[in-house]
């Protein structure tokens, strides 16, 4: 029977080629028509795609071997060549998506069903990189002039921009950006299907408003996100329920540490002192955001990283209790019994209800004393001037995708600024002993191990609020209740789950 | 019929053509009513507001989303409801309503002012100023007023050091929409300063010696400010409207100083969600707002113009 | 019967403050073939009653009370769809202003086609062939080909042509002309009265002309209707209203007229203007101002129709009274020069945007609004410059104020250069010439009040001194002008066109001024309005011994002003005469032209041929003597070479080859037959 | 005709000269393009290394001269958000854009004009006087909100029509038109009334407003003193001279549409190239940016000077002396 399932999203993709971007939105979305070597499952775990099983030849070798068989939808077969190509495009020196490979050095074709590549070091998380990795049919790349990354310098469009050629559960039917694209089921899919879908339509809605109305009309049967204040309404119109579940994206707030605050009334920065910083944890009621903000649907989060995420640790993830009194007394033993003034700097357009967050988080830091002037501004002028210190505190929120792993959390937000390392911690927080464990934990290969370096690691930068964790933002989809889709975490909708009754 | 003192001149006016077709148009008369009670109501926000929507540390976030006090659920505190953050809709509005009458009649003053000083530049001098000045009115006529809008304000933001933004944005809103619109009161302006030039009073001027500065402002500038006025109400509505679009837009008022364009632009996102009263009072206060003013408008319009009496 | 019959014709405009009525009590008819001029002030009705007879009155105007009638037909009460047909085909109608009758998004031929194939049952080919004979029979040349073109493309006096065509063209039998020619240029209005006449003459049409031209009446119409605040004041023939009226406001009006011939001192002098429609006086309307005044006339209006001595007391006021010519008082004449022009150029660059020479590779053209002009004006005298619109008239009083300067040729003010010394500098000179404005509705700024008006010379010039004084002296300056002092406080809007022209006087002279320049003082003025301005002018130049640049168009007006005559055509001086000499012994072939277009109030009945041709276009003058193409005297001399002012015996100076060579006959103006003539 | 046009020509590259430079002055500020196009967490060498590529380090002046240079060529650079040529992304949204613009503008012309003229013959009428509040009433809303409540009715409540996007398309050439489909006709409906309502008010007060100034000039009393009958006078006389001035405010507006089709776009999830635009600058993809204005400006240039030139076909007057329509008032 025919079975189309009519799906909108908030934004379009930003092309066909999967390694064109590194946007994690779209790079799922083209995983319907292409596939990784290695790809999450329902339960977000690892399992083999392309590749059916891998081994650890040497600490920075792998081997992989590929599975036998596959087409890609233009007849040809999968073979090593199209992964060592594949790879080696991906983390070509012009590539965008160079940096989701970071260790990739080279690969090698031991034969045509057994590649092995090689790293610069030990790589724990190398699979977690993969799945992120599409790979390409390396004659058709050749044929058409693709092998190089696209390059947006050289000023003509890339073939690989707007056709597609993969070997995924999906086929390119057709596309109009930012209209529609139509995918259909690849009958020859090597594995067995799990979805019972012939034929995809996508179609990007960027007004939340006219997205609901989309579905409530009937014009689509799937959106993501579906905005939490309109839970109650689709749930309660005939046809249509919503899919909500915490997500990966746990929100934070950054506290600035340099030697003076960006805007402020006081001399020097309060904001060194961890008990200053404690303050604000203690004073901003996360129970009160979650039941009346996020509509209940959101999860408080005493860690920087959700549950399903490793690295995560139950324990640390208890929050300092809500406590005007403490945060006032701490406030008063820091030297600042009248609180001070500073900038808190939110994006309106990145995260759940993010606006409404920070100005109730404002409310609530004025019952302590604390003069929060809120900044509210479109994500790319809040990540510019959140990177450039323009901020005392500040929002960010962080999924540790591709990785999936807490050490994403660790480089980039906890280790001191250096290098590759800390590019997400313009407040500056250093702690020696954090940056020497992240360091380790990059090349640990024994899970165990890393586990407990991770958990060693949170706990110090929790108890000294490093960062303000706020919550694990809800996912919020809806559908029409014909229709059955996998909601994982990582808020990204794969298909070849889904079911249409 | 020529008394000089105050209430002479209230009694000429009150006898005066303008005030009888005030008078009898009744849609005009209520539209003024409403009008003049908005403004009150703005002017005397502070004082009217139940609450202090900027108190931030009077919110409690456990009122959020109060219907309005006759509903079911609703406090007698908060007339028109809450809002998500807590905030009484009623002092929300009568805040917004203030930023978005400064707003305007900032914008409107600060074009009219310039327009109608470059127009008379432009139409008494003539030569090279003239060109000069019309150039650039073409250069503006040649581009959607909400882009340019756009676009001066994308410049004056980023000229302004961030932490001076919010408090700044006011300024940022009314220069961006006050420039975009000096063009019309310009030509208007221009256009009637030349003919106004050729007059024989201006000659008259002239002949006796009156230097030409003097003859721009006290000559010709009070013979051609009747359109201005007509322009100046019909542009009150535009910019207010302006304003919300531009919010729409992401670049109006921001949250923290809400405007009724920023009030609408928020609650809209709660259309579907049976928060119906934060987004409802709002609109329906602009409405009425925009609607009052053009209606004035209008009726100055066909008043002033000596050709439909 | 009559043709049309008006019987107690009530017109009246509901406002605010109460119904006003603008046309009272109104009875005349007209009969086939004849021709009534209605005369009368400006507000008096005439339009009104117009377009009341047509059917065209602007809402809320409406017909309050009698009936018209056409062939005995009311038609004043027909329901609009009737009446439209009655429209055009049975009255016509011609309006004032030609520049705005026609509608200028269609070729005249397409408006001349629907006219007549509205009301004449008439194929589209026969309607154009119908059309094009009446471009033809109004005198427009190769009509087939202006047939297809648009109201622009033709010029003023053609456009009234088309106009007449237009009107006629469904064969109506009652013309209303509602001032057909006031807009059109003085040489011009002669062809389109002629043509006028002679069309409805040869169809038998009735025209009800409706003009404020005395002269352009007594040509032209079989009976006259006065009319005075709405109501009429006389009817009767032409030859007995004009000559013999009974009415004093009728004896005044034609008093107040300046005609050719002697200079009288005075002119009579009608007191005070027509009343706002808002208080018209009880009785009749005239009695505030009528030198005849008793009490009846208080109580009495108007009598019935039947009753041709409209005044309650038949007045012995004749024309002849007011020609008691007081002798012309001497002047203390000191025959310094005061004023002196020397080749006075002034050129208009026409110049087209840069890029469009540079395309177009076209040489900068200019309008030479004046070319080489000299002129002395001796102390205490008046020169008055005449001659065709766009002649450069206003262009030589602006250089001479110093409101433009010359782009060659020199002023001096008793001998001081002012060439080049913008307007209001050298002060010490400026504050001794001043000027006063033709529209006497746009001279005055309409946001000041009279007293500030009055008194920014004074302080500009530094001469009010405290505000009493300043006060005071704007009271005296009032008063002299024959306003009240607390008239100050007013605007401008609250006066008639006649005190605002005093206000302007009096500003002009507030600075003590030895020097006035009159750019056409009184032409928007009516004549009893006119005949106070021009006495007021003739006593100030006696009492302060002033000089007079006078600038008119209006030859009647001159003689009464003037000591010297200057002919302007095309921005050059063709004769110069002492004024009685211009009139008596005119030397230029276009100052024959232009006496010739004087309309005759004598009744003499004499068959004017009016000139032909139009006013030529000042930016591509003709080569030699402008005037050639005009002229009936032109050789090849005349079309090559630019002749030059010279001296003739009369102590006048003339520009033209054929006076000089003593060509052709010397033609006696047509008007002076009159101007000969003693009072009756 | 011919100096005509090139001085309009010359205009116009003025304008769209200072647009440009406009449009850099302003990119500078709105935000770091970079971040969107890096990973959250690459380094800070990988920023300055695409940087580098996109030459975001030159001075402004550079990146200006080279960005007129080759926009001259037709040659927009590249998109930063999806690497395709910025010419090419907009010559797929004009379509849309067109199209709801063009209909947007008749809908606004055929219903306006006899609304207008309606409302001007008949000014004491109830209907008339209705009318015109009800229109005032149309746009003292801003457009967005009028546009939810139209979603909202029509799509959602009574479901007779789309909600977002064109339909079905056909494609001609490289033009990809809804025109042909029932489905594009009906998704085309509620935008294009939305995007019209502003303009639809404008154009009925202005016919309105110009109409009885019109019947009130000599040329229609002596028109009435012919007896023509009122259908004449009214629609072929009056009519005409009301036009004029209406062609010049209609042409202004056209601009006006195309810069409020952003939001209808928005709303309605437009895919033209008003979406095109605010998503280039939540992106800062400057070089969408910077064309899409230069673009819009040269649209309107042109649409300026069309009016001009059709000013000729529609005034005589003007006919002679071309010139002369450039100096028409606001
Ligand atoms: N719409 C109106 N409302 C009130 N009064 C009016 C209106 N139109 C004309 N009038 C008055 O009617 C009177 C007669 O006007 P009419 O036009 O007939 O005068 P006229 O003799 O033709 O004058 P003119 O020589 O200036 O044309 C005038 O006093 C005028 O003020
Ligand atoms: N500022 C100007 N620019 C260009 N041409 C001008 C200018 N002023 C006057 N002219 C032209 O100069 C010529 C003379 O004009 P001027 O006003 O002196 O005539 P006039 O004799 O006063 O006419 P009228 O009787 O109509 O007042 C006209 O052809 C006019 O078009
Ligand atoms: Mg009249
Ligand atoms: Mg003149």
């Amino acid at each position: 029977a025919e079975h189309t399932l009519r799906y909108a999203s908030a934004g379009d993709i930003y092309g066909l080629d999967p390694q064109s971007t590194t946007d994690s939105f779209s790079i799922n979305f083209l995983m319907h028509i292409y596939e990784p070597l290695v790809r999450y499952n329902r339960e977000l775990k690892i399992e083999p795609a392309l590749a059916t099983s891998w081994e650890i030849v040497k600490p920075d070798v792998i081997r992989y071997k590929l599975r036998q068989g596959v087409k890609f939808h233009d007849g040809s077969d999968f073979t090593a060549d199209d992964v060592v190509m594949s790879l080696m495009r991906a983390t070509d020196d012009k590539s965008p998506i160079k940096g989701n490979l970071p260790a990739l050095k080279s690969v090698e074709k031991i034969d045509d069903y057994t590649v092995e590549l090689h790293l610069s070091g030990p790589t724990p998380l190398l699979n977690n990189y993969l799945t992120n990795i599409a790979i390409f049919d390396a004659q058709w790349l050749e044929k058409n002039n693709g092998v190089k990354p696209v390059n947006a310098e050289v000023g003509e469009e890339g073939y690989t921009t707007t056709h597609a050629n993969g070997t995924g559960p999906f086929k390119l039917e057709s596309r109009r950006p930012d209209a529609q694209t139509v995918l259909t089921a690849n009958e020859g899919w090597w594995d067995k299907p799990e979805h019972n879908l012939t034929k995809i339509v996508h179609t990007p809605i960027s007004s939340d408003a006219t997205r609901v109305a989309a579905l409530l009309s009937g014009e689509v049967d799937v959106i993501t996100p579906s905005p939490l204040q309109d839970a109650k309404r689709i749930a309660g119109s005939p046809g249509t329920k919503v899919l909500e579940s915490p997500g990966l994206r746990t929100i934070m707030m950054n506290f600035n540490m340099r030697d003076k605050l960006a805007d402020g009334n006081v001399e020097g920065n309060p904001f060194k002192d961890a008990r200053v910083r404690k303050a604000v944890y203690l004073a901003i009621n996360m129970d009160l955001v979650r039941d009346k903000i996020m509509r209940g649907k959101s999860r408080n989060a005493g860690m920087l990283v959700a549950p399903e995420v490793p690295g995560f640790d139950e324990k640390l993830n208890q929050r300092f209790p809500y406590d005007t009194a403490a945060a006032k007394a701490l406030l008063a033993e820091a030297g600042y019994p009248d609180g001070f003034q500073f900038n808190m700097n939110c994006p309106n357009d990145a995260y759940v209800n993010d606006e409404e967050v920070c100005q109730a988080m404002t409310a609530m830091l004025a019952q302590v004393g604390l003069n929060a002037k809120l900044v509210t501004e479109g994500r790319t002028l809040h990540f510019k001037k959140a990177q450039e210190g323009q901020a005392d505190m500040f929002m960010l929120g962080w999924a540790t995708l591709p990785m999936l792993d807490g050490f994403s959390v660790l480089s980039a937000m906890l280790h001191s600024p250096e290098g590759k390392l800390g590019t997400w911690n313009p407040g500056g927080y250093k702690n020696a002993k954090v940056d020497e464990l992240t360091k380790k934990i990059d090349v640990e290969l024994d899970e165990a191990k890393r586990r407990q370096m991770m958990a060693e690691a949170f706990a110090i930068s929790e108890e000294e609020v490093a960062w303000l964790p706020l919550h694990q933002q809800p996912l919020s989809w809806a559908v029409r209740d014909n229709v059955e889709v996998v909601q994982t975490p990582d808020d990204l909708l794969r298909l070849w789950y889904a079911r249409i009754k | 019929m020529s008394d000089t003192s105050f209430t002479g001149r209230l009694r000429s006016f009150a006898d005066s053509d303008l005030f009888y077709s005030f008078r009898r148009s009744k849609t005009t008369v209520i539209a003024s009513i409403a009008l003049a009670l908005l403004v009150f109501l703005a002017v005397f926000a502070p004082v009217i507001s139940p609450h202090n929507p900027f108190d931030i540390a009077g919110l409690n976030l456990l009122d959020s989303e109060l219907p309005p006090s006759w509903q079911e659920g609703g406090n007698p505190a908060y007339l028109l409801g809450t809002d998500t953050q807590a905030r009484d809709v009623l002092s929300s509005l009568l805040y917004g309503l203030r930023i978005s009458l400064l707003v305007g009649f900032a914008s409107v003053i600060l074009a009219a002012v310039l327009g109608v000083f470059l127009g008379l530049v432009g139409g008494f001098v003539g030569g090279i100023a003239d060109a000069i000045i019309m150039r650039i009115a073409d250069v503006l006529l040649s581009f959607p007023a909400i882009l340019v809008a756009l676009l001066i304000n994308g410049v004056m933001r980023g000229i302004l050091p961030a932490n001076q933004q919010d408090s700044a944005a006011i300024v940022v809103l009314v220069l961006s929409i006050g420039l975009t619109n000096w063009v019309q009161y310009a030509r208007t302006v221009r256009g009637s300063t030349l003919v106004e030039r050729q007059r024989e009073y201006v000659q008259a001027a002239r002949t006796i010696g009156v230097g030409p500065l003097r003859i721009m402002l006290t000559h010709i500038m009070p013979n051609v400010l009747g359109p201005v006025l007509v322009l100046a109400t019909i542009n009150l509505g535009m910019a207010v409207l302006t304003e919300a679009t531009l919010s729409f837009l992401g670049v109006g008022m921001p949250a923290t100083q809400p405007s009724l364009g920023t009030l609408i632009r928020v609650g809209n996102e709660y259309l579907f969600s049976g928060i119906w009263w934060v987004v409802i009072f709002p609109s329906a206060t602009l409405a009425v707002l925009v609607l009052a003013v053009n209606l004035i408008g209008d009726w100055l319009r066909d008043a002033l113009n000596p050709k439909l009496r | 019967m009559a043709l049309l019959e008006v019987e107690n014709l009530k017109v009246e405009f509901p406002t605010r403050k109460g119904v006003l009525t603008a046309v009272d009590s109104v009875s005349f008819s007209v009969e086939q073939g004849e021709i009534l001029g209605v005369v009368g002030e400006s507000g008096a009705g005439k339009s009104m009653t117009g377009a009341a007879v047509i059917g065209l009155l602007e809402p809320p105007g409406r017909i309050g009370g009698g009936q018209i009638r056409l062939d005995g037909k009311r038609i004043d009460n027909l329901p609009p769809s009737e009446m439209r047909k009655v429209r055009g085909r049975h009255i016509g109608a011609i309006f004032q202003d030609p520049l705005t009758s026609l509608n200028p998004l269609f070729t005249v031929g397409e408006q001349l086609v629907e006219t007549i194939r509205t009301h004449l049952p008439m194929s589209a080919a026969d309607a154009r062939k119908r059309a094009i004979e009446w471009l033809a029979e109004v005198g427009i040349p190769a009509p087939d080909k202006r047939f297809d073109q648009y109201p622009h493309q033709f010029s003023g006096g053609m456009r009234q042509r088309v106009v007449i065509a237009l009107a006629l063209c469904a064969e109506p039998r009652l013309i209303i002309a509602d001032e057909p020619t006031t807009a059109l240029d003085v040489s011009v209005q002669a062809q389109i009265i002629a043509l006028l006449k002679r069309v409805c003459r040869e169809r038998n049409a009735a025209v009800i002309l409706v003009t404020h031209d005395m002269g352009v009446i007594a040509e032209t119409a079989d009976r006259v209707a006065v009319m005075y605040a709405g109501r009429l004041a006389e009817i009767g023939p032409v030859a007995q209203v004009l000559q013999k009226p009974s009415h004093p406001y009728t004896a005044g009006l034609m008093g107040s007229i300046p005609r050719i011939g002697p200079r009288p001192d005075r002119l009579i002098q009608i007191e005070g203007s027509m009343p706002r429609l808002t208080d018209i006086p009880k009785g009749c309307a005239f009695n505030p101002r009528c030198p005849k005044v008793f009490a009846n006339c208080h109580h009495n209006p108007a009598r019935t129709a039947a009753d041709r001595r409209w005044c309650g007391r038949l007045s012995a006021l004749r024309r002849g009274d007011a020609m008691n010519a007081m002798p012309t008082s001497l002047k203390t004449a000191d025959n310094r020069t005061l004023l002196s022009v020397k080749g006075l150029k002034k050129h208009f660059a026409m110049t087209k945007p840069f890029l469009n020479r540079l395309i177009e590779k076209e040489e900068p053209q200019s309008v030479k609004a004046v070319d080489g002009l000299d002129l002395d004006i001796p102390r205490g005298q008046t020169l008055s410059l005449v001659g065709e619109s766009g002649c450069g008239k206003s262009t030589v009083a602006r250089l001479i104020m110093g409101l433009s300067t010359p782009s060659g040729g020199n002023i001096t003010f008793d001998g001081i250069d002012i060439s080049r010394a913008p307007a209001g500098s050298p002060a010490a000179v400026r504050q001794r010439m001043q000027m006063i404005f033709q529209d006497p509705y746009a001279s005055l700024n309409p946001r000041w009040r009279v007293r500030d008006i009055i008194a920014e010379p004074l302080r500009t010039y530094g001469l009010s001194g405290s505000r009493e004084e300043e006060r005071r002296e704007v009271d005296r300056l009032l008063e002299f002008v024959g306003l009240n002092a607390k008239d100050g406080d007013k605007f401008p809007h609250e006066f008639s066109g006649g005190q605002r022209q005093r206000i302007s006087i009096a500003r002009a002279i507030s600075t003590k001024p030895e020097f006035l320049v009159c750019d056409e003082p009184t032409s928007a003025l009516d004549v009893s309005v006119q005949a106070q301005i021009l006495n007021l002018m003739r006593e100030m130049q006696r009492e302060l011994g002033l000089t007079y640049l006078f600038i008119s168009h209006d030859l009647a007006v001159v003689n009464f002003m003037s000591d010297w005559i200057g002919v302007m055509y095309l921005g050059r001086l063709v004769e110069v005469a002492p004024a009685a000499e211009l009139f008596n012994n005119p030397q230029h072939p276009y100052t024959r032209l232009l006496l010739d277009t004087i309309p005759d109030l004598g009744m003499s009945k004499r068959d004017r041929t009016p000139a032909a041709g139009e006013v030529p276009n000042p930016i591509s003058p003709p080569p030699g003597c402008h005037f050639n193409p005009r002229c009936p005297l032109a050789n090849d001399r005349c079309r090559s070479e630019a002749p030059v002012l010279r001296a003739y015996a009369n102590g006048g100076r003339v520009s033209c080859h054929a006076a000089e060579e003593g060509r052709g006959p010397a033609i006696v103006p047509a008007g002076m037959e009159h101007s000969t003539q003693t009072a009756p | 005709m011919f100096v005509f046009l090139v001085r309009r020509l010359f205009q116009a590259v003025m304008v769209m000269l200072a647009v440009a430079f406009i449009a850099f002055l302003m990119f500078r500020y709105l935000g770091d393009p970079v971040n969107n196009i890096v990973s959250q967490d690459a380094t800070q060498e990988q920023r300055e290394e695409v940087r580098q590529r996109l030459h975001l380090d030159d001075p402004m002046i550079m990146q200006y001269g080279r960005f007129v240079a080759n926009a001259a060529q037709g040659d927009f650079g590249m998109s930063y958000r999806n690497s395709r040529p910025v010419s090419a992304l907009l010559a797929e949204r004009l379509p849309a854009t067109a199209e709801l613009v063009l209909v947007a503008a008749l809908l606004s012309l055929v219903l306006g004009i006899p609304l207008g003229i309606y409302t001007a013959l008949k000014p004491r009428g109830i209907l008339s006087q209705g009318l015109q509040i009800l229109s005032l009433i149309g746009i003292s809303l801003p457009t967005f909100v009028t546009g939810i409540l139209l979603i909202l009715i029509f799509s959602v409540w009574l479901g007779w029509l789309p909600s977002f996007g064109r339909g079905e398309v056909i494609d001609i050439g490289w033009w990809s038109t809804g025109f042909l489909t029932l489905s594009g006709i009906k998704a085309l409906i509620l935008p294009s009334f939305m995007l019209c309502l502003f303009q639809l008010t404008l154009i009925m007060r202005l016919v309105r407003a110009e109409m009885m100034e019109v019947l009130r000039a000599d040329y229609i009393k002596f028109a009435k003193a012919r007896g023509l009958r009122n259908k004449t006078i009214h629609f072929r006389h009056a009519l005409k001279n009301t036009l004029i001035p209406v062609v010049t405010i209609f042409g202004l507006q056209l601009g006006g549409l195309i810069a409020f089709a952003i939001i209808t776009e928005t709303v309605f999830q437009w895919p033209g190239m008003g979406a095109l635009f605010i998503q280039a600058v939540n992106f800062t993809d400057v070089p969408v940016m910077a064309a899409y204005l230069v673009m819009v400006s040269l649209i309107f240039v042109i649409i300026n000077t069309s009016v001009d030139l059709l000013y000729n076909v529609i005034d005589p007057r003007l006919r002679a002396d071309p010139t002369r329509a450039s100096g028409r008032g606001a």
